[in-house]
């Protein structure tokens, strides 16, 4: 009896709570003023600049931290940071920066030399005190400094165990951001939870899967931001994104949908655009089965109507690509090359040579992941291109992480091509983990489709090792010839990252490096 | 005359408040060990009240259940609790609701073939000519044999039952309240039919029922049964004449009977004992007008009277 | 009664062991593993190797087992390496949203469904029982996420009646009108499909209650009719209802994730999800076997709730 | 098999889900035939066309790629799917449910703990969590969704398995000698079959709601390969700017799942053989009346009394005549028996009384009941209401299932005052406390708050007399009140009620099947036979020299105690079903004294002797004139 006379209450209470949250009144009000709320892609893993690989987790850090040096705005070419200046030695090994004076961290302590080897001790070195707070897996990035000494409080030198000529990019790139000693030590393995760096904004508050707060560093060195706050909000469905945008519940959305943006052509939107250092290819496998005939990867290289996938798929937000290196390295890259054209006729032709009509093949796809574009109906369109031209594709689609289990270790025995894509911060990056013969998986590399070309070698090592940007354009031009000819891979886009802000943003731009710099944005 | 079915020191009980390891809470005797001797060609009739343990006697005879200690014997030889072909060669039973004993989903014939089939191996065509031969022994038409038993009213159902339970070719059978579902104009069309059977085939029956009445119509002994123990037992004419035992005596006198006048055989508010927590002593003596201090202390034996009746009670009653 | 709940309880205890027994072979099994993941696009098989030795993966798996039990039993989930962060604060902070969510469809969903199935019965085959039946059974045949697409296109995009996703404004109070607001269209998506099951039931357990015996014995004491449809049908049959209100329970935070998935909600179901697929497998097994004992305990506390409505169960 | 069609046909929305599933169902079997675009072939130019376009009915998605035979590939695609894994988990389900359920102990709990723990993790995760052991796939898709509902058809099963294998055609298998294997195939299975059946059409549905939700996440059918999750999950990203690729598949999904429901509840309500008897049905308030013509006349000075009363069963195209016009009257303390043997109609004439039989199906076609001169027969709802409890109250057979098993028997007391008299709650316990007093239970103050379960029959009977005599009615309907005692708690019982009729002037409507009941009871009875009174008359006169010839042969079936063994007497032949009912007199196919008269025509209830009223052209004994 008790039970009903309660229940019947309770109907009564949720109804009313019901007809009251039903009530139009309860329109969203907009988003605060100078406060940019920022629609992510995902949940940041940490906010430890050394722990994580992700652009999304990159697009907070870049806020908070600083690096010794920095891509200067709108390119990938380094400039002055954390360091004001820096000295090279001759044969390339040993790197002397002085650090600039008078920075503090938001923690309140000093910034000097003794954080920056504090930093890469704690990557590299294993028997460091805080080496746990990691894993660190872009250490490698690092992995040719072999000691970081403190010459003064100010300055610091590298010495490397052989010239490397990416340091300096790498430096600029997040695994390089300067961390303060002090919250690592504070805060141990949570400080990924509890950051704390140099950067224009400061770390206020993240509310697990809803918010990441950062809020005006108002001593910032390089001038204070003109934002009080920014808000990341993780929203992992693009639908889900799209429509918090449409609703006025974000201000930036990054990574729009390529189908969504007919959405925002409007006056209350604009839609940011920016090339960068990326690139989307198939991987083949020139081990074993029809791909080991440089005909048939040629002909794949034919068959495959780029110009449709990128205009009709990606709806424009990417480029076709010509070669393994994207354009967005403007200094390095060849500009004569042109890519392959949509010839089926001509693929037919080369598939005939090589006896591989009707082959049948085994694709994988992943599902979705870092820099993958739209990888599911990317890889239903080129197989169904591939079908045209006589090859029997089979597609297997794999989530991200298992995907990867596939493909790193190697196509062997498994499959014959393969989705990827690479953002990489220098031209070298790439090629000389994914195209070198000392690349294959076997030993330690991503060269899952087991090219090789002694030339291709040869042109990366010397690359590598030459200091003069000019001798190492040269180099990286060639082997791009080479590797175009050869085709490892099926060479599919370049992707012009996009995004979108409302009409209450400016200021805003993309980078080249995809990162997301936000200490000039104003919101109104 | 030869002992048919020999029950020494049976009893039942069953556990209330099951764990999933170790021993239940609690045992509930639903039979005390008993023990009785059915003649071959004989009727023993068992009467007895809701809960007296009637039907959980007859089913641990029939192999159903169990039995929690004493032994069963068939014609001298004990039975063997395993191997149900055999029991049910020996010893069949007749169920209360002719209705619900009979599944829905088979049809007669595949019913009445069953025990032909596991118990006597039989062949096919032995098997059709032996059910039309029990069929027509129980006075039902062979057309029948293709319908399903919802399409039977209770008493055809009733000889169905009963017409498979012959189809075993057992010399026993148990028949659990054979006829309480049945309205009163047919219920002496199949007790008839089970007279007329065990003249036919020289059955044995122990017939079950609540009803003194038709017990008396058909039993040649009856045994009384109250709170699992029988309290009564002798030739069914001497028991319902002269009732012995106080409770025999009350059943007797609580059947409605045209011409008698209505009056409370007993106080109007006593209640049957609770078998979780049994009375010491007799069970009855709570409900009994000559209940003593002895009652109390210890559970009276079955013991032998003169005229071949058999009684538990310190104070029968005397003639 | 205290008695049977210790007993209810106690003998949750080799449930929850089993449960923890089954995730942690499934997730055994699953290929592709947490190094892979830890390393991103970098990972090579050298690293992935070592660092699975980091984490105490290349022991046996029988071994790992007891370790993990172990550590979880003296309250130690372990971390996860997906989000760097100890799995129980993680499952603490989201599973609060997931109660908040799916508590709220479950209410809302026994609430209505009852009544639903209560009136549909009371009236049967008029038109209240055609509109409820045809209504209920829209419910259970629409996807929920199809569902909640819709809603949130309908009326966050285009009405903005509602927030679009999200638990809390991002700026702003977190106050009891701030939460309805970004409650009810998520709400009302999971509810639905479970309203529909229960209206169904409730609707043939009542018209199984209403022919009882009792039911003509309350009507032939003169109780209203009223009385009898809300009091005496309905008590009775809860008895049936009770039951698959707790597995309904189970249906609606199943039906959590997709719905915390479309709505951002940053529940526990959406997190384990990504946890499955990023194979973080102590966030996966610590989380699921959280959630699992909190849903058995809510099984006993149905069960309670009907040895309490029941007095013929033995308690 | 035509019968059931029939029963599936009868249900209107059964039949539209039958047709729009069998349409569905065709359209995926002939759609190989059918001169669609190849569902796979990609026009990235022409994407997202809306429908009704050229040369693509329903649009194109975003690669272009023809909706229509994507949709009728896809569902195809998972109607296979959905089917298949309910057939895998109905079959692995059944087996654990049967096998639990049929052995119980030890077997039963260890098999369900084991059910219980797999249900207690949210199904998803588990089906999310096969998937990523086997590898995406929409078999993998199946066998998870199969996997993870094994375990509620188990559980479902196995509740039923052990109400079968509790049943006495199970002990008469085991009796014919069949082993355990053979009984859970022959004996248990066909009977779970139908269950099973109805569980598996009724997850169908649900199964591909759960298949297409994997394959939303994208754990379902490989690209290209169409099913109708999938298709919604590549949709997804473009749902604001291009809702017809979303709401396509999605309106396919609920048109199969709510067509798949529809029918389910057909093959359910089909299957389920209550409903064939039309039995599940709610029964009303009060009885529906529907009486032709004008209803008969009150008689003044009766209390109450039944003037051609006629009650029947209309079930479907049958007409059972229950209750064939009959006539009764009680005065105050008079006790009034109605003797009739099962299916005579007796209970049916007192439950019309206060328009209590059950309806649908039963119907009141015609005559009055008159309380006072007042016709309750077609009074409204609230009249009856007001009478029923309170100045005529009821008396049922079974008392355990008469009474609510959920309140004590104090609610249940306090209840019937109050649903006439309002009186606070705690006057209303002590009258109800007196009331238990007055039937002679012991201990009432304590006993009020028990609940029936824990009472005996005989005291459950007597909560039962206490009820009805709450208000101090002027009548009581007692229906069979003590059939399902004990004889000793019925001799109880019987005195109670003789002495209370006598203390409080009650008048009684005793209905029994018992001469000896009759005789110790009742001042006058009627007799009863294929729903018309056959003969009525004083208890002595009738019971010593009975005129109807059914009367008298019933009284001689009726074994007495102390005549020894013997011979019992029996009326051949079975009571005429009242469907079927002969014309003239309906007992004359068993009477040994049956002319041709006999049948024909309708035979009226005539005066007999002074008091007595029979219905034969050839009664037993001569009428004897009352001498005065």
């Amino acid at each position: 009896m008790k039970l009903l006379k309660l229940s019947r209450r309770a109907m009564l209470a949720a109804g009313a709570a019901t007809a009251l949250a039903l009530s139009p009144l309860s329109v969203q009000a907009q988003t605060p003023e100078d406060v940019l709320i920022v629609g992510q892609i995902a949940e940041p893993k940490a906010l430890d600049p050394a722990a994580v690989t992700a652009v999304n987790d990159f697009r907070i850090l870049m806020n908070v931290y600083d690096g010794l040096v920095r891509y200067k705005d709108g390119t990938l070419e380094v400039e002055p940071s954390l360091a004001t200046s820096w000295d090279i030695s001759e044969d390339g090994t040993v790197y002397t920066f002085s650090l600039r004076d008078g920075v503090t961290f938001h923690d309140g302590s000093a910034f000097n030399a003794d954080a920056v080897k504090f930093n890469f001790d704690r990557m590299l070195d294993e028997n460091h005190p805080y080496h746990n707070t990691g894993p660190f897996p872009l250490s490698f990035f690092f992995s040719a400094v072999e000691n970081v000494e403190v010459v003064d409080d100010l300055t610091v030198r590298f010495t490397l165990n052989a010239p490397y000529a990416p340091f300096l990019s790498n430096l600029a790139y997040p695994t390089g951001l300067i961390v303060s000693p002090d919250a690592v030590e504070q805060h141990g393995t949570e400080f990924g939870r509890n950051p704390s760096g140099t950067g224009a904004f400061k770390f206020a508050e993240w509310r697990s899967n809803e918010a990441v707060v950062i809020e005006a560093n108002a001593d910032y060195w390089d001038g204070a931001p003109e934002l009080q706050a920014v808000v990341f909000r993780p929203i992992t469905d693009a639908n889900t994104r799209t429509a918090e945008m449409l609703a006025g519940g974000i201000d930036l959305m990054v990574e729009v949908p390529p189908v969504a943006l007919s959405e925002f052509q409007g006056e209350t939107y604009t839609v940011h655009e920016q090339a960068g250092p990326h690139v989307w290819f198939l991987i083949l496998n020139a081990k074993e089965g029809p791909f080991a005939d440089v005909r048939v990867r040629q002909a794949a290289n034919y068959a495959i109507n780029k110009e449709a996938i990128v205009n009709d798929v990606l709806e424009g937000t990417a480029a076709v690509a010509a070669g393994p290196t994207p354009p967005a390295f403007a200094w390095a890259y060849n500009e004569s090359l042109e890519p392959y054209p949509y010839d089926p006729d001509k693929a037919r032709e080369l598939l005939a040579e090589a006896g591989a009509e009707g082959a049948e093949l085994t694709f994988y796809v992943t599902e979705g992941g870092s820099g993958m574009l739209d990888p599911v109906a990317m890889g239903t369109a080129i197989q169904a291109d591939l079908q045209a031209v006589g090859l029997t594709v089979n597609i297997e689609t794999y989530e991200w992480n298992t995907f990867l289990g596939e493909v790193n270790p190697g196509l062997e025995g498994k499959a014959d091509m393969a989705e990827m894509a690479w953002m990489t911060n220098d031209p070298d990056t790439l090629p000389f983990l994914a195209l070198r013969t000392a690349a294959w998986p076997d030993q330690g590399g991503f060269n899952s489709g087991y090219y090789s070309n002694p030339k291709v070698d040869e042109l990366l090592e010397a690359a590598r090792a030459a200091t003069d940007q000019a001798e190492r354009a040269r180099l990286y031009q060639e082997m791009q010839v080479i590797v175009q000819e050869d085709a490892p891979w099926v060479f599919v886009a370049n992707w012009k990252q996009n995004a979108v802000t409302s009409d209450r943003v400016e200021n805003f731009s993309l980078q080249p490096s995809f990162f997301l710099l936000l200490d000039d944005v104003v919101k109104n | 005359m030869t002992t048919a079915l020999k029950l020494t020191g049976l009893s039942k009980s069953f556990p209330v408040g099951k764990r999933l390891f170790g021993p239940p809470k609690a045992l509930v005797r639903a039979v005390q060990p008993l023990s009785l001797a059915v003649e071959a060609g004989e009727t023993l009739g068992i009467v007895g009240e809701s809960g007296c343990g009637k039907s959980t006697l007859a089913r641990m005879l029939v192999g159903l259940l169990p039995p929690s200690s004493g032994t069963i014997e068939i014609n001298g030889e004990p039975l063997d609790n395993a191997d149900p072909a055999f029991f049910g060669r020996k010893i069949q039973y007749v169920f209360q609701d002719p209705i619900s004993s009979l599944n829905p989903r088979k049809t007669i014939r595949q019913i009445m073939d069953a025990p032909l089939k596991h118990l006597h191996n039989m062949p096919a065509a032995t098997r059709a000519d032996r059910i039309r031969e029990i069929f027509s022994a129980v006075n039902l038409r062979e057309e029948f044999l293709d319908r399903y038993p919802h399409e039977f009213s209770g008493g055809q159902a009733q000889r169905i039952g009963i017409a498979r339970a012959l189809a075993a070719d057992a010399r026993i059978l148990i028949l659990d309240e054979p006829v309480s579902a049945l309205d009163v104009s047919v219920q002496a069309q199949v007790l008839n039919l089970l007279a007329d059977l065990k003249e036919r085939f020289g059955l044995t029956y122990l017939f079950i029922s609540h009803d003194l009445a038709v017990v008396e119509a058909v039993s040649d002994r009856v045994a009384v049964l109250y709170f699992g123990s029988v309290v009564e037992v002798g030739p069914a004419d001497e028991v319902f004449a002269h009732p012995k035992h106080p409770y025999t005596k009350l059943l007797a006198d609580s059947a409605p009977v045209v011409g008698r006048p209505l009056t409370a055989p007993e106080g109007r508010e006593t209640e049957l004992p609770d078998p979780l927590n049994p009375p010491a002593g007799c069970a009855f003596r709570a409900r009994c007008a000559f209940a003593s201090d002895q009652c109390g202390s210890e559970a009276p034996r079955l013991e032998g009277q003169s005229d071949g009746v058999r009684v538990a009670c310190y104070h029968p009653i005397a003639d | 009664m205290t008695g049977y709940i210790l007993k209810r309880l106690a003998s949750a205890i080799p449930v929850l062991f089993g449960i923890s027994i089954i995730v942690f072979v499934i997730m055994a099994l699953i290929p592709g593993d947490p190094a892979t993941a830890i390393l991103g696009s970098y990972a090579t098989p050298e690293n992935v190797e070592k660092l699975n030795r980091d984490l105490g993966l290349d022991k046996p798996m029988v071994q790992r087992y007891f370790i993990w039990l172990g550590n979880m039993l003296q309250g130690d989930f372990g971390r996860s390496f997906s989000l760097n962060r100890a799995v129980l604060d993680e499952v603490l902070d989201r599973f609060g949203a997931t109660l908040i969510l799916a508590g709220t469809a479950f209410v809302l969903c026994s609430l209505l469904g009852i009544a639903a199935g209560v009136v549909s019965a009371a009236r049967q085959y008029g038109l209240a029982d055609k509109a409820i039946t045809f209504a209920v059974l829209l419910g259970i045949s629409i996807p929920s996420f199809f569902l909640g697409m819709m809603m949130i296109l309908i009326f966050a995009v285009k009405l903005r009646w509602f927030p679009v996703s999200g638990m809390w404004p991002i700026y702003g109070a977190r106050d009891l009108s701030a939460l309805i607001s970004h409650l009810t269209l998520p709400a009302l998506a999971l509810a639905v499909v479970a309203t529909g099951v229960i209206a169904r039931l409730s609707r043939s357990a009542m018209l199984e209650v209403l022919r009882q015996d009792f039911i003509r014995t309350a009507r032939a004491k003169g109780v209203h009719e009223r009385s009898v449809i809300w009091r005496h049908a309905l008590r009775a049959a809860m008895v049936s209802i009770i039951p698959v209100l707790g597995v309904q329970a189970g249906f609606v935070l199943s039906g959590a994730v997709y719905i915390e998935m479309v709505f951002q909600w940053p529940g526990v179901g959406r997190m384990l999800v990504d946890a499955i697929l990023k194979r973080d497998i102590l966030l996966v097994q610590g989380g699921v076997v959280f959630v699992a004992a909190c849903y058995v305990m809510f099984n006993i506390a149905v069960d309670v709730a009907q040895s309490l409505l029941d007095p013929r169960i033995k308690t | 098999m035509m019968a059931f069609l029939k029963l599936l046909a009868r249900n209107r929305l059964a039949l539209g889900g039958l047709i729009v599933m069998g349409l569905v169902v065709v359209l995926a079997l002939i759609t190989p035939l059918l001169p669609l675009a190849d569902p796979d072939v990609t026009n990235t130019a022409q994407r997202f066309k809306r429908p009704f376009s050229d040369g693509a009915l329903l649009g194109t998605d975003h690669l272009g790629r023809d909706l229509l035979s994507r949709l009728l590939w896809g569902t195809r695609l998972s109607l296979a799917v959905g089917f298949a894994a309910a057939i895998i988990a109905a079959t692995l389900g059944a087996a654990i449910g049967i096998i639990a359920g049929f052995y119980g102990g030890r077997t039963d709990n260890i098999i369900m703990r084991g059910v219980d723990m797999l249900m207690a993790f949210p199904y998803i995760l588990l089906a999310l969590a096969i998937v990523a052991a086997l590898g995406p796939g929409l078999m993998n898709a199946l066998i998870a969704v199969a996997a993870v509902n094994i375990p509620f058809f188990a559980r479902n099963i196995r509740g039923i398995t052990v109400g079968i294998a509790h049943k006495e055609f199970v002990d008469a298998a085991r009796l014919s000698g069949m082993t355990d294997t053979r009984i859970i195939l022959t004996e248990v299975l066909p009977n779970v079959i139908p269950v099973i059946v109805i569980a598996m059409s009724t997850t169908i549905g649900w199964m591909i709601l759960e298949t297409a939700g994997l394959s939303f996440l994208g754990l379902g059918s490989q690209p290209p390969q169409a099913d109708l999750g999938s298709m919604l999950g590549e949709a997804r990203s473009a749902l604001i700017t291009n809702p017809h690729t979303s709401v396509v598949p999605g309106a396919m999904i609920l048109i199969i799942v709510m067509a798949i429901n529809l029918l389910g509840d057909g093959v359910r309500d089909a299957l389920d053989p209550r409903l064939k008897s039309g039995a599940l049905s709610r029964p009303m308030p009060t009885t529906m009346v529907k009486r032709t013509g004008l209803p008969p006349e009150a008689k003044a000075d009766t209390l109450l009394a039944l003037r051609g009363l006629k009650t029947q069963f209309q079930v479907k195209d049958r007409i059972y005549k229950a209750v064939g016009g009959v006539d009764l009257q009680v005065n105050p303390g008079e006790c009034l028996g109605v003797i009739g043997e099962s299916g005579s109609g007796k209970s049916v004439t007192a439950l019309s009384i206060m328009g209590l039989v059950a309806s649908p199906p039963g119907v009141i076609t015609g005559g009055a009941v008159h309380y006072k001169g007042e016709d309750l027969i077609g009074a409204p709802y609230e009249k009856l209401r007001s009478l029923r409890g309170d100045r005529i109250a009821y008396i049922f057979q079974d008392p355990l299932a008469t009474l609510h098993p959920l309140y004590t028997v104090g609610e249940q007391l306090i209840e019937a005052v109050r649903a006439h008299h309002s009186i606070d709650r705690s006057k209303a316990r002590a009258h109800a406390i007196d009331l238990l007093k007055s039937v002679r239970i012991p201990n009432a103050e304590v006993r009020i708050d028990s609940y029936p379960h824990e009472m005996s029959g005989g005291m459950r009977q007597r909560v039962g007399i206490a009820m009805a005599l709450a208000n101090e009615p002027e009548v009581i309907i007692a229906d069979e009140p003590t059939t399902a005692l004990d004889v000793t708690v019925q001799a109880q019982i019987l005195s109670l009620l003789d002495d209370l009729r006598r203390q409080r002037g009650l008048a009684i409507i005793f209905i029994t099947h018992d001469f000896g009941v009759v005789a110790q009871l009742c001042d006058r009875v009627a007799v009863m036979y294929a729903g018309r009174i056959v003969e009525e008359g004083p208890t002595q006169t009738v019971l010593n020299a009975p005129a109807h010839p059914y009367t008298s042969r019933l009284m001689a079936c009726v074994p007495e105690l102390g005549q020894g063994r013997r011979e019992l007497a029996a009326i051949p032949g079975l009571p005429p079903v009242v469907d079927k009912l002969p014309e003239g007199c309906a007992f004359a196919d068993r009477c040994h004294k049956a002319t041709d008269a006999c049948r024909q025509g309708n035979i009226e209830l005539v005066r007999h002797g002074a008091e007595n009223m029979v219905r034969c052209i050839a009664p037993e004994t001569p009428a004897q004139e009352a001498s005065q």
